[in-house]
């Protein structure tokens, strides 16, 4: 097999890497979505303050601690001791869940019944929220983020697959920290499915989103649902913020990655949880692939836009997504 | 309790349907014109200029662009910074390669631009609609923005990538360059501003206004009522491309002098000029003044406060500026999803009928 | 086996023309259900034809087809003697074919007169330039065009609700304002989806009334469905009945009264 | 085109245009809200419109002394119909457009009217009916198609083609020989007074008549050409014929005619009249609907216009009377104007009301205070058809509630020893039309005519008080004075009843039927949260019974303090269950109540109210609107009255 063939396989692997990321944020969207019709801009910003607030309880920040200094002329930074990761990251999904609590009671409920378009604007209005917060809370400054998730090529992928090619192939690079994502993300999508198929709770959410009024009739508390599926929504964008945090540190430029959820949901349609899978390893793909293929004839960076493009003419010509059904129009 | 309109009736259509059909609302906006023309410019200063007036006017015209696409045709854009890239480049481009030809006529051209570029992306909006074509919009965003970083051709070939405006004069005034005086600045976008006011005033009342309104309100209605939603969507895009084409000539021609598309088109952009829609009033002119106004005060204000007077660190500042703008969103959205330019209908409806509470 | 009638004057004086539309052997499939099954009539200058049927007869669609919202799979529609081919609704629209709505489709965004006046789209032809500058053709054509909507408000006696928000109106004038809008646009063929539809009997009357009064005064040519039998027998000229996708009925209100299989359907006898 | 040479004086009304046509050619003379914009027509348009008119009458063969009955809501078309009529020598007979078919029949035959111009499908279907009876009336001309495609147009014509036959025509020079043709003399119009007894009759009015009352009334008030009228008050109606026709055309002010009843508030505020008329009701319906609401306005604002009214009540009418008020005063006056009057004023649309009139009732003085004291310059004037309105009225600066005001200029007043008022004035009617028996028994040989009114004129002030109709003013059994009216006026002047039938004479005590106003007991009730389902359980609710009590007992303490009339206190008294109405004739068509048709009608309850019973039942017939009959039941509580002795009063 030619080198260049093999080196392009390895590209599609990584694309499917990263595809695994978009399609953990997707997810979160779809969760959203599918309960409350709320199409959740802020998921992204959701993943970065996850992995802000993680950060800072594992280092033992003080949150706030630049108002409080500017205003007290203190000089806090430290409590001074540090948080084990795994205690960290369960405090963190309890912060999680107070955030989707408060987003829902002080926001959303009051936005019941608007059309889609308002409450896709008022998660903007979030989004903007949430990073300022994030940044208040615990400095904008990029912070590394080590949950003890093993880095690095690795190297056993590397040698089993070297025998492949030529002198001129020393096998895949994957990042034991990709695979390791791509599995927690298998495993929490298995759990979502679990969850949403067995539990009590799982069930009535589906109830509530296949029809708001029947799930009323039966006595489903909708306000709990909605609750219940934005804190889902937390602890998957924490997931997903952990991975990212952990690839290339925790920073703004999270949230924008997060971005990249959008296109994948047009794709993979709002509604459909494997929709959000596909439509994530497509994109993953395709614009690693277009990057290496296509990119250097015409300056590269294409990863910023190829996405949303793709998305674009996907939709111009299939409007309701990838697993979205036909819409008939009456009047 | 200010108005008095016993004795302030119409005799003919055109007096019936002016914009302000209301005598003291009448005066109220010859006033204002006669202050922003005739007292503003020998006051202002350098800070006024830069810091508020400036600022406010150039995104007042974005605003009002963008609100017609969105408020007034009901289709949600989230690649306004690109299209106002689009419309600095341009202008840079056209300055540089034709110097003898007047600012004005460049500027209109890069409106002119813009407009056809935002037609092209507003193709898709015949096959999706609502949030669907918001995120598409967003490939037009990210798409110009690497454009215009990447294509040397857009930035001369410039090191640094980016590009700076040529000094350029109107009747022997420079208007742009280094040394332009605060009044010249302000008086240019203040013309700007007037013509697109009135221009876009005059589309929304008319009947391309109400094909726009139709297709947002109930596009199937519109449609079977006899609109044709491609050429109401276009000219939609269109019109607001071109305001909002202008908005970028002049923000980086007049206001900023030298631009890196990045930082200063990108997808933040994008969201201020809507929040400035949505917090202003989506389907107002007045609104998308008032909107322009609220964001480019706040953070003065913001900074102010902060700042100067409790002495926080700049950075909190910005970012407590996020909490604050965020929260505002969501506020109006959930007290009063139709903005500033509501309230201040409500308030002149209640002005109306003092003492009477209905 | 459509009954020929020549161009004739009817009792109370109005004169009923020529064929306007015919329609030919429609037939309408969503999917595998077919939602009409073959049928043909023909609607006359000048008339008042009800098509009427239980609820889920295909009326609407029916109605659908009309104003070119669907697309049969079979069948011709005839519009003044012209085979119509496959359009686009706004396109119908021009053709001067105006409709109302079952569940009102008025643009709540604005003031009534606003939506009236939207009514006249098709008549008004000045381009973007001019209506930038306004001063000139625009301000004279939206003059004129108002000036003709006008007179409908006061043909439809809303003069009194002309700026109100159409959102802030009540159920039954948001009709008469949905009628006027189709009125605006001066149409040959007016269509009328269930106009009485969730009214009191009172609004019921006025709402027959106006129906009556345009047809008479302009001489519009209306079609229209409704559910409520009573009310279209004194309305109309002829009328088609169908039921579950079939026409099982045409002719004048007598006919129908008389017709076997009419009835069965209204008592809802068991279809086999 | 009419060219009566300006100089020459005025003996006509189509002169007066000719005038008006000269002088203001091309300002505004008549305005009308239609299709959304107040159509205008100059003075130059309106000659054009009447003369069009005119000769298309004359090519219908209209001959000099021709009735020409006219029917419909005020319509400047309408207008230009009755002078259009005086131009061809003809006589133009307004008629109250809600009037029955019977009544119209009556005027038409009476009058022999030929042509009747029609507003509208109503109007065409009541004329025609009526016509079936008389061959006399010729054709039925229509102003308003609508409806009227299909009539049987034999007999009907539309106003727009008599003016293009008009138009057409080339016997302009005839036209204009009969117009010159008129003397100061001829009559100008034939007014139906609704009379409150019996028959209409048809009041005669001459040239002089009109022209002379124009001309002293509008130098009287100083009216001027750019003055505004709004014309909503019925056209068959002397006073509309005198601000809307005389006065307009003397003065050359401008006629404004809303767009329908029910959008005439509005119309009123968009207008912004400078010269109102309004009987004592209207301003008394604007006064509840301002009060209820602003039972809903918030507190500060309530807070806001309880205290400014308070100051206005104090100052206002001394401002307006020109009387001397303090500084403070003046300023917390001018503070109010901007907060509360003026507003208030605004959305009323009297804000540009320089004269004001009120009369054809007594109006209750709260009422006539709160207009006065916002600084509105609203006036009484007394008077009657017969008189071409005027016969005294209220000069600026010596306003008040209680008087009718001095005798209008050229008028003389005079005051049978029977207390009933006799005037003579060059706006004396001319005759009764056909019946010389009832002019002669109204007008005597020296001209001096019978109000039918007993009243006084007050020493000092030199003002007119109308105590009641003469006829009504009888005695009772104890031989003391029993004015019913003016018990009746005092009862009304409360907003929570709407109408009050005191009887009495002849008897020992007075009893009374009170109306209550569903408008203002309604809201009442709704306050105090009293549930009522209909007109008639409201109307017996017993606290709504106990509100009247009290007003009742009030206007007794009040009556009482006039020892002539303290024995007209009332001792017993039942609200009725049925507004009383005009279709049911128990009222006149201006809405003066037919006395003796409700104490037929009512007899039963009458004879409950002196048989002491404490409540009765009742059965009576009602028309509904559509015309159907139909009968309503109710037991009907009845309530004694605190009455209270002129000796304790003087004691105190």
């Amino acid at each position: 097999m030619s080198a260049d063939f093999l080196y392009m396989i390895e590209v599609v692997i990584n694309g499917l890497m990263a595809g695994v990321l978009y399609a953990l944020v997707a997810l979160g969207f779809v969760l959203i979505y599918k309960a409350s019709g709320i199409f959740n801009y802020a998921q992204g910003v959701m993943a970065l303050f996850g992995a802000l607030t993680l950060v800072g309880i594992m280092e033992g920040q003080v949150p706030f601690a630049h108002i409080i200094n500017a205003t007290f002329g203190t000089d806090l930074h430290q409590f001074g001791w540090t948080v084990p990761a795994l205690l960290a990251i369960l405090l963190t999904v309890g912060v999680m869940i107070l955030l989707a609590w408060m987003v829902h009671t002080f926001v959303f409920r009051h936005l019941v019944g608007q059309e889609p378009i308002i409450l896709f604007m008022a998660t903007i209005g979030l989004a903007y929220f949430l990073e300022g917060i994030g940044d208040l809370m615990w400095g904008s400054d990029i912070k590394t983020l080590d949950v003890g998730i093993p880095q690095g090529g690795s190297l056993w992928v590397e040698n089993l697959s070297s025998g492949l090619g030529g002198e001129d192939f020393y096998g895949f690079f994957i990042d034991k920290l990709d695979i390791t994502a791509s599995v927690v993300a298998i495993l929490l999508v298995a759990g979502l499915i679990a969850f949403a198929q067995y539990t009590k709770q799982g069930r009535a959410m589906r109830a509530v989103a296949d029809d708001h009024q029947a799930a009323l009739s039966v006595g489903i508390s909708l306000n709990f649902i909605w609750v219940l599926v934005w804190s889902l929504a937390g602890m998957v964008a924490l997931v997903a913020g952990i991975m990212w945090g952990a690839k290339s540190g925790v920073q703004f430029s999270l949230s924008l990655i997060a971005l990249k959820a959008l296109p994948v949901l047009m794709l993979g349609g709002f509604t459909s949880i494997p929709g959000a899978i596909v439509g994530g390893l497509i994109i993953g793909v395709g614009e690693k692939l277009f990057e290496y293929t296509i990119g250097p004839m015409i300056g590269g960076a294409t990863e910023n836009w190829f996405a949303y493009v793709l998305a674009l003419l996907f939709l111009v010509f299939r409007p309701q997504g990838l697993f979205g059904e036909r819409i008939i129009e009456r009047v | 309790m200010l108005y008095r309109e016993a004795g302030d009736f119409k005799t003919t259509y055109a007096a019936d349907s002016q914009t302000f059909p209301i005598r003291s609302d009448r005066w109220r906006y010859f006033a204002v014109l006669a202050i922003a023309w005739g007292v503003i410019p020998f006051v202002i200063d350098d800070y006024w200029a830069n810091a508020i007036l400036v600022p406010f006017l150039i995104y007042s015209i974005a605003a009002i662009g963008l609100n017609i696409l969105t408020g007034y045709c009901g289709q949600v854009s989230l690649g306004t910074g690109g299209f106002m890239a689009v419309g600095a480049y341009s202008v840079y481009k056209l300055m540089t390669m034709f110097p003898e030809v007047s600012i004005v006529v460049h500027v209109i051209l890069a409106g002119g631009i813009t407009a056809l570029v935002g037609t092209a992306f507003g193709l898709p909006s015949l096959r999706i609609k609502g949030f669907y074509l918001a995120v598409a919009t967003l490939a037009a965003q990210f798409f110009l923005v690497w454009l215009f970083n990447k294509v040397g051709w857009f930035y001369n070939y410039s090191a640094s990538g980016q590009i700076s405006a040529p000094e350029r004069f109107v009747a022997g005034v420079a208007v742009t360059g280094a040394n332009t005086a605060p009044w010249a600045q302000y008086l240019i976008c203040l013309a700007f501003v007037t013509v697109c006011a009135i221009v876009a005033r005059n589309l929304t009342r008319g009947s391309v206004g109400r094909k726009w309104m139709a297709i947002r309100d109930m596009d199937i209605a519109a449609e079977i009522i006899g609109v044709n939603p491609l050429t109401a969507k276009l000219s939609a895009f269109a019109v607001s491309s071109f305001f909002i084409g202008i908005s970028g000539a002049l923000f980086f021609a007049v206001y900023l002098g030298a631009v890196e598309v990045g930082e200063a088109f990108g997808i933040q952009k994008s969201f201020l000029v809507l929040f400035m829609c949505i917090i202003g009033g989506l389907g107002s002119i007045f609104g998308s003044f008032a909107g322009a106004a609220f964001l480019v005060l706040l953070p003065v204000a913001l900074k102010v406060l902060g700042v100067d007077l409790l002495g926080w660190p700049s950075s909190t500042v910005a970012h407590l500026q996020l909490v604050a703008v965020g929260a505002l969103i969501m506020f109006f959205l959930i007290k009063e999803p139709h903005g500033l330019a509501q309230l201040w209908r409500v308030t002149k409806e209640k002005l109306r009928l003092w003492p009477f509470p209905y | 086996m459509k009954d020929q009638v020549e161009p004739h004057v009817t009792a109370d004086g109005r004169r009923i023309g020529g064929v306007l539309m015919d329609l030919r052997g429609i037939t309408l499939r969503f999917g595998g259900v077919e939602a009409i099954k073959n049928i043909s009539f023909d609607i006359r200058e000048g008339e008042i034809r009800a098509i009427i049927g239980p609820n889920g007869a295909g009326k609407s669609s029916m109605l659908n087809v009309i104003s070119g919202f669907y697309h049969p799979q079979d069948g011709e529609v005839w519009f003044r003697g012209a085979k119509r081919p496959a359009m686009k609704p706004f396109q119908v629209a021009r053709l001067g074919i105006a409709r109302t709505f079952q569940n009102i489709a008025l643009f709540d965004g604005m003031s009534v007169l606003d939506n009236i006046m939207t009514g006249r789209l098709t008549h008004m032809k000045t381009g973007l330039l001019s209506q930038m500058v306004w001063a000139g053709p625009a301000a004279r054509e939206e003059a004129e065009n108002r000036a003709v909507v006008e007179r409908i408000i006061d043909f439809l006696e809303i003069q009194a609700i002309r700026k109100t928000p159409v959102g802030r109106l009540p159920y039954g004038l948001k009709k008469r304002v949905e009628l006027a809008r189709a009125l605006a646009a001066e149409p040959k063929l007016l269509l009328l989806d269930e106009p009485m539809a969730g009214m009191n009997v009172e609004e019921k009357e006025d709402m027959s009334r106006f129906i009556l009064d345009v047809n008479d005064e302009f001489g519009t040519t209306i079609a229209l469905i409704e559910h409520d039998m009573g009310v279209v027998m004194d309305l109309s000229d002829r009328v088609v009945v169908m039921d579950y996708g079939r026409k099982i009925g045409d002719g004048t209100p007598a006919e129908i009264r008389a017709n076997q299989e009419v009835i069965d359907a209204y008592l809802g006898v068991a279809h086999d | 085109m009419s060219s009566a040479a300006p100089g020459a004086a005025p003996v006509s009304v189509p002169h007066l245009l000719a005038h008006n046509v000269a002088r203001h050619g091309s300002k505004a003379a008549y305005r009308e809200k239609e299709f959304g914009i107040w159509q205008s027509w100059t003075w130059a348009q309106a000659a054009e419109q009447i003369d069009a008119l005119a000769l298309g009458l004359l090519e219908m063969g209209a001959a000099p002394g021709d009735h020409i009955a006219i029917s419909g809501r005020n319509r400047p078309a309408l207008y230009w119909a009755m002078v259009a009529a005086q131009k061809l020598g003809c006589v133009p007979v307004p008629l109250y457009q809600e009037a029955a078919v019977e009544e119209i029949a009556y005027a038409l035959e009476h009058s022999g009217a030929r042509f009747a111009i029609a507003g509208d499908q109503e109007q065409v279907d009541k004329l025609t009916e009526a016509r079936a009876s008389l061959p006399g009336l010729e054709r039925i001309i229509y102003l308003d198609g609508r409806g009227l495609r299909r009539y049987d147009h034999a007999t009907l014509t539309s106003y727009a083609d008599v003016q293009a036959m008009g138009r057409a025509s080339g016997r302009r020079a005839e036209m204009q020989a009969r117009t010159d043709a008129r003397t100061y003399d001829d009559t100008c119009v034939m007014l139906y007074t609704s009379g409150t007894t019996g028959r209409p009759k048809g009041v005669v009015l001459s040239n002089r008549n009109v022209i002379e009352t124009s001309k002293n009334s509008a130098i009287f008030d100083s009216l001027r050409a750019g003055d505004e009228v709004l014309a909503y008050l019925p056209m068959a109606w002397v006073g509309d014929f005198i601000f809307s026709v005389g006065q307009a055309m003397w003065t050359g002010f401008c006629v404004n005619c809303p767009e329908s009843p029910d959008t005439m508030l509005t119309d009123l505020r968009e207008i912004g009249p400078t010269y109102f008329f309004a009987p004592p009701r209207v301003f008394e319906g604007q006064l509840t609907t301002v009060m209820i609401r602003m039972e809903d306005a918030g507190r500060v604002k309530k807070w806001l216009f309880d205290h400014y009214m308070a100051v206005a009540r104090r100052v206002g009418p001394a401002l307006l009377d020109g009387r001397p008020v303090g500084l403070l005063d003046r300023l917390r006056y001018r503070i109010g104007d901007l907060l509360v009057y003026g507003p208030l004023k605004n959305t009323l649309g009297l804000s540009r009301v320089r004269v004001g009139y009120t009369a054809g009732e007594a109006i209750g003085p709260e009422i006539f205070d709160f207009y006065r004291s916002l600084g509105i310059n609203l006036k009484q004037l007394y008077g009657q058809t017969e008189a071409t309105v005027f016969i005294t009225q209220q000069p600026d600066g010596q306003v008040r509630s209680d008087t009718v005001g001095v005798p209008s200029p050229g008028v003389e007043l005079r005051i049978a020893e029977n207390g009933e008022v006799f005037y003579r004035s060059a706006g004396t009617f001319v005759e009764y039309y056909k019946n010389p028996d009832s002019t002669a028994s109204t007008k005597d040989a020296d001209g001096w005519v019978a109000t039918g009114d007993a009243g006084f004129i007050e020493e000092g002030s030199g003002h007119l008080r109308i105590i009641d109709r003469a006829k009504d003013v009888g005695r009772m059994a104890d031989g003391a004075m029993f004015a019913p009216k003016y018990v009746e006026n005092k009862l009304k002047f409360y907003p929570d009843i709407l109408e009050a039938v005191v009887f009495g004479a002849g008897r020992a005590s007075c009893v009374a039927f009170i109306n209550i106003d569903l408008t203002a007991v309604g809201n009442w009730a709704e306050r105090n949260n009293i549930a009522y389902s209909s007109y008639q359980e409201l109307s017996q609710h017993p606290r709504v019974l106990d509100l009247v009590a009290g007003h009742v007992n009030a206007v007794n303490a009040s009556v009482a303090t006039d020892p002539m009339l303290a024995g007209c206190q009332i001792h017993r008294f039942l609200v009725l269950h049925k507004e009383l109405d005009a279709d049911d004739g128990e009222m006149t068509r201006s809405r003066k109540v037919r006395r003796a048709v409700v104490g037929d009608k009512f007899a039963d309850l009458i004879a409950a109210l002196y048989g002491g019973a404490d409540q009765v039942y009742t059965e009576t017939e009602v028309t509904y609107e559509d015309g159907r009959k139909g009968a309503i039941k109710a037991t009907l509580a009845i309530r004694d009255a605190v009455v209270v002795t002129p000796a304790r009063m003087a004691a105190e």
